[in-house]
């Protein structure tokens, strides 16, 4: 969908926003739709100028009435259209869980078939920035539980700018995080296309392997450069996707590097870690030179103050320290 | 495989020149239901039927009057007391009691039940177990329609329980801010399970309450075929004629307990008698009866004609085969096409 | 360490004998409010405070004149713009300033921040920074005081925008059908977020909307403190008479952006300097200046006691010592008391 | 709290009614608020002649509202009042996820310490009834993901008697899940306290550790029984408190055995089952003898079709072969 072939610079805010043109401009069946996505521009500024390229009826300022804005995406999707739903935050989508799990994810089987939801819900997720717990969690991971659903998390420019086209392609219903310590993240772009449920190998390395994803994948990347200076080569290994979860190339990674460590900022208990280090467990036991790691938030609604914060989140620190565990 | 039941004569007709009397089609209509909704108990006590089924034995004016009044372009949202609406929509008799049984020819080839009845091709999307959980999704379905100009009708059914839940308030805010084509229709039964109107709404007035989102909203006469049509017509084309949503409260009540599992400890016995008093079906067979609208001999013929109908669909259902195990995860995520 | 700021003597007194003219407390309220706000964007440029803040300038008057009003007992429940709220209700202004600052000193150890005020012993219970979701947290605080027999009040603080999200109908509807003593404050600064008012209502007149529940309800000039001082004493006559809870549309203004991150592109000039001809300071003081219930003297006084009291709340809350980071996880559970 | 020593044989809802009525007899701060709790008896009986015995003050029935009556609940229990809101089923608990998570999990935390939510939420969980996806999930392994919640589930007769009452008793908010296919097993009393954190070991064994909680124990000691017709020796661990997790329990179990087995009735991804199997992986690395297992539902929105519904959970033949495949 990208028109773009020659690298270009850019954001990955403004990566998401011109995927966001690019898909109102390609078809008639998208809008937009969510708080403050037109007059206001997007409480992150994602859809900045969007109401004026395309105007109000296809960029849609909702009331604030997450249950019923995503229902209402749910039924447009059925009714034919392409609906993008943006909630401001994952935090805020708890609202809108029954429309998303009884209805979005489960139409489709419940239906023997019949129904389709191609709709795609845009959330920001994640901590860092002193908004406090009510504004911070990471629950994209606890997504991944359900069935029907499809998540993306976009680590990268490249990605922020190239997943909304195969989610929006997509038959099923997909949910798309967006990490908020990335928006003014830059990066190249090339203009190739992404498939929706591909891991990506960010580095390549033979010691351990280092999988994680989305707004984790800097703090990773930085981990295997100061693990590199130690002399041990991690592979690190960008998910993408989080359901489903390309569970080939982590066991292929795993199977070479015989040492894992998960890095995901959601709670350790239930997080998408641990599914990630069971199935290692299960599929590459005999590979396994070392138990799995797990290098997760602390299990604490996120604090206000940045000291406190900063303690709550996976840091280099710690996944180097992880990884050093499964090789020493 | 017996006679397809769509392919069925239904009930009678005029001689050949004569219009047939308009109240026939509301009446046979609503004895389809009754009768199918009787058959119902008689299967699921022999246990052909499983899980919850809800019943809308009492309630059938509402069904056949405004369901019947939609086009055939135009969406129906429903709740799991939805027999009578998927029957009145025009759903085959026979995938409606395969899906009751579980088979692979039921209209959500035996994934659903009871609750969750489907028919796309007929708009029909459901068939919601989660009490308020359609109203959103009628909003959307309405704005994909008014997105695209179409000039079709959602009409959205719940009952006085929904009127509770923050969805009900959520979408008929958003549906009378965007003037989205919905019609609203509220089968006020009184009860929600065992809890009584006074007890889940501090306004019981529920029409009265709908108006406050600024749309038009009123009462109507839910035992009364003849009156839903009526007004089934008036809320078509004020929301046709582009000026929003509407709302209906179609006052009702349900004969029969809230589901199979329900002793119904919470009426009183005298309450009910006076509502049956009231049977739709009744009324409007004694009015017709009554005016030479319908003869003994006419009733008898619809009668039987229906129950045909029902004993062939049972016997189609029974002949359905089971989806294989094998595609237990089907349709979780769509299928390549 | 300074001085507790509570201990400071805030605003002009009376001479000894001489009744203090009752309006000089909410002038004295809304201007603490006022420059306090004022103070904490300074605070927010030289990165003291971080994260989200909301500030409430432009509807000190709800705050004075509402919170003021009410007693000990009473408990409050409000939002991510509650800085007015918390100071109005007595939280001391260095436990609120040392929480923005990331303190152990402040009213929630640091752990909330602007959004999340809490102070139990003042029975101010948040700071709620999900649209809506101290609604249902109102509500069961008056139907514990309700259980008990205790004639309290429950004060909720709200948004315009709150008023869209289902949780206001689900509480408005409990509290109204228990008949429990919850004061629903709605603040109509007639923007959530950048969302003007006619875009998120089809029905703006929020006080209407809010009398369909069967409650009163009415509109006060929310930019005049002694008119939301007087209809706050009417509301909380009414509740603690044990007629069940009423609204309050108190129709106001923010002059300032919605956070410390929004660069205002939605509203026009021209409106926002017409709702600032109605400052709800300005008008006080001018009033009691025509009418002789203040003096310029007094008026300069009250103000430098005023930032008297913040600079001692600035040093002390800058004094507070942080979170030993290895208390992280405490209060996730309650500890053994 | 329990009134009886000597030892009775009730029914799991019996037993659940026997610890309601205790609750509420024993403490005036105690009520029971829900849909259809009082006149209806509650959707599954369980409080049935309550409303008689406590009036309507105290058995209190809710319109259909789930998240202003748990939000009441958790605004009740801050107010001093010991409420236990019961919801349906957990189905319909993603109406009141917010509240559970971003008031219930979060306000003692985010205020210092200031509150806590001494709040009981009752919820049916578990398919098998042929009730459908939206009656039928099992979600309380997911909402064990969530720090500052409490989640048990009892599937016995004796801790559905004995629950309720160290719930009550806790500070924190505790979610218990009762398990719709147990209502009508039998059990005997014996009047012992539980605590709220305890695994319980219900069947011994040297070979293998089958892990598991709330309706599935039934299958999992069937599944036991069958095994050591075999000649295989499996310990049954009902983990009873999913959150917070008495993994000690677990891994002494598992260290002695070797191998581990999870059975949950939870969509495997992001199952409970992934996280004691990481935990497992984690700390008994090398005590293991062969890859964990997991027996979990297939990832479905549960059918309603009885032979579908079926195939879609745990059944004991497949804890058998997984258990096989551990020793074999
Ligand atoms: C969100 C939700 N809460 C509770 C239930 C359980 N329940 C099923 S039907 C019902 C009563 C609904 O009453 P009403 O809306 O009046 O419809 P009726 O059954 O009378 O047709 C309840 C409480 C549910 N299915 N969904
Ligand atoms: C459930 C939820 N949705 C969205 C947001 C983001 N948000 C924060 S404040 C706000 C506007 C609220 O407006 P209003 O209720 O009028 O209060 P005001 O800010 O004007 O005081 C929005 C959309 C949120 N915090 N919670
Ligand atoms: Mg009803
Ligand atoms: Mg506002």
């Amino acid at each position: 969908m990208s028109t773009a072939v020659v690298p270009e610079r850019l954001t990955y805010r403004e990566a998401l926003r011109e995927s966001l043109r690019d898909a109102l401009r390609a078809d008639e069946r998208v809008f937009l739709m969510g708080e403050d996505v037109g007059r206001y521009g997007g409480c992150f500024a994602v859809s900045l100028g969007l109401l004026e390229e395309f105007g109000p009826e296809r960029v849609r300022d909702t009331p604030l009435s997450e249950s019923a804005f995503v229902g209402a995406g749910i039924g447009a999707a059925l009714g034919g259209m392409r609906p993008v739903v943006e909630v401001m935050t994952v935090n805020f989508s708890l609202l809108a869980l029954d429309q998303i799990l009884n209805n979005a994810a489960t139409l489709g089987h419940m239906s023997g078939g019949q129904l389709t939801v191609p709709l795609v819900i845009r959330m920001t997720t994640g901590a860092g920035r002193q908004l406090a717990a009510q504004h911070s969690h990471s629950l994209e991971g606890w997504y991944a539980h359900i069935p029907g659903l499809r998540i993306v998390a976009p680590a990268t420019v490249a990605d922020a700018r190239e997943m909304l086209a195969p989610a929006l392609a997509s038959p099923d219903p997909v949910l798309l995080f967006e990490h908020a310590g990335l928006y003014t993240s830059e990066g190249d772009l090339d203009g190739a296309p992404v498939a929706l449920d591909g891991a990506a190998v960010r580095r390549t390395g033979d010691d351990v392997t280092l999988v994680t994803y989305g707004g984790m994948l800097p703090t990773t990347l930085a981990a295997a450069e100061g693990l590199a200076a130690e002399g041990i080569a991690a592979e690190v290994v960008d998910l993408r996707s989080l359901r489903p979860l390309d569970e080939a190339t982590v066991l292929a990674s795993v199977r070479r590097t015989h040492r894992l460590v998960v890095v995901d900022e959601g709670w350790r208990s239930g997080s998408l870690a641990a599914e990630v280090a069971a199935r290692v467990a299960e599929q590459a036991f005999y590979d396994l030179d070392a138990p799995p790691e797990r290098v997760c938030s602390a299990e604490v609604p996120v604090p206000y103050a940045a000291h406190l914060e900063r303690a709550a989140r996976p840091a280099v620190d710690d996944v180097v320290a992880a990884a050093r565990r499964t090789v020493g | 495989m017996s006679t397809s039941p769509t392919d069925t004569e239904p009930a009678p007709t005029p001689p050949p020149g004569e219009p047939e009397d308009p109240r026939l089609a509301l009446l046979r209509g609503m004895v389809r239901i009754r009768r199918f909704e009787e058959r119902c108990v008689e299967l699921y006590s022999a246990e052909r039927i499983r899980g919850f089924m809800h019943l809308c034995v009492g309630e059938e004016a509402v069904a056949a009057g405004l369901v019947g009044e939609l086009a055939a372009q135009d969406a129906v949202v429903s709740t799991y007391r939805e027999h009578g609406h998927a029957l009145a929509r025009g759903v085959p008799m026979a995938s409606v009691l395969a899906e009751m049984f579980g088979r692979a020819t039921g209209c959500s080839r035996g994934r659903g039940g009871s609750m969750h009845l489907f028919d796309v091709a007929r708009r029909f999307y459901g068939g919601n177990a989660i009490v308020g959980g359609g109203l959103p999704v009628a909003v959307g379905l309405a704005l994909a329609d008014a997105l695209r100009g179409e000039p079709v009708v959602t009409a959205c059914l719940f009952g006085d329980g929904a009127v509770a839940e923050g969805e009900f308030h959520e979408s008929l805010n958003l549906a009378a801010l965007w003037r989205l084509p919905v019609l609203f229709c509220c089968e006020n039964n009184r009860y929600a399970m065992g809890t009584a109107l006074e007890l889940e709404h501090a306004q019981t007035d529920l029409a009265l309450r709908a108006s406050s989102y600024g749309m038009p909203a009123w009462p109507v006469d839910g035992m009364d075929a003849e009156a839903v049509a009526e007004a089934t017509r008036r809320a078509l084309a004020t929301i046709r004629s582009g000026r929003g949503p509407c709302f209906l409260e179609l006052r009702t009540y349900r004969f029969r307990a809230h589901s199979m599992y329900d002793p119904d400890r919470y009426r009183d016995r005298a309450e009910v008698a006076r509502w049956k008093d009231q049977d739709p079906v009744e009324r409007l067979r004694t009015r017709m009866l009554g005016d030479g609208g319908l003869d003994g001999a006419s009733w008898d013929r619809l009668v039987a004609a229906v129950d045909a109908e029902i004993e062939a669909a049972v016997a189609d259902a029974e002949a359905g085969p089971l989806e294989p195990v094998e595609d237990l995860t089907r349709f979780v995520y769509a299928e390549p096409s």
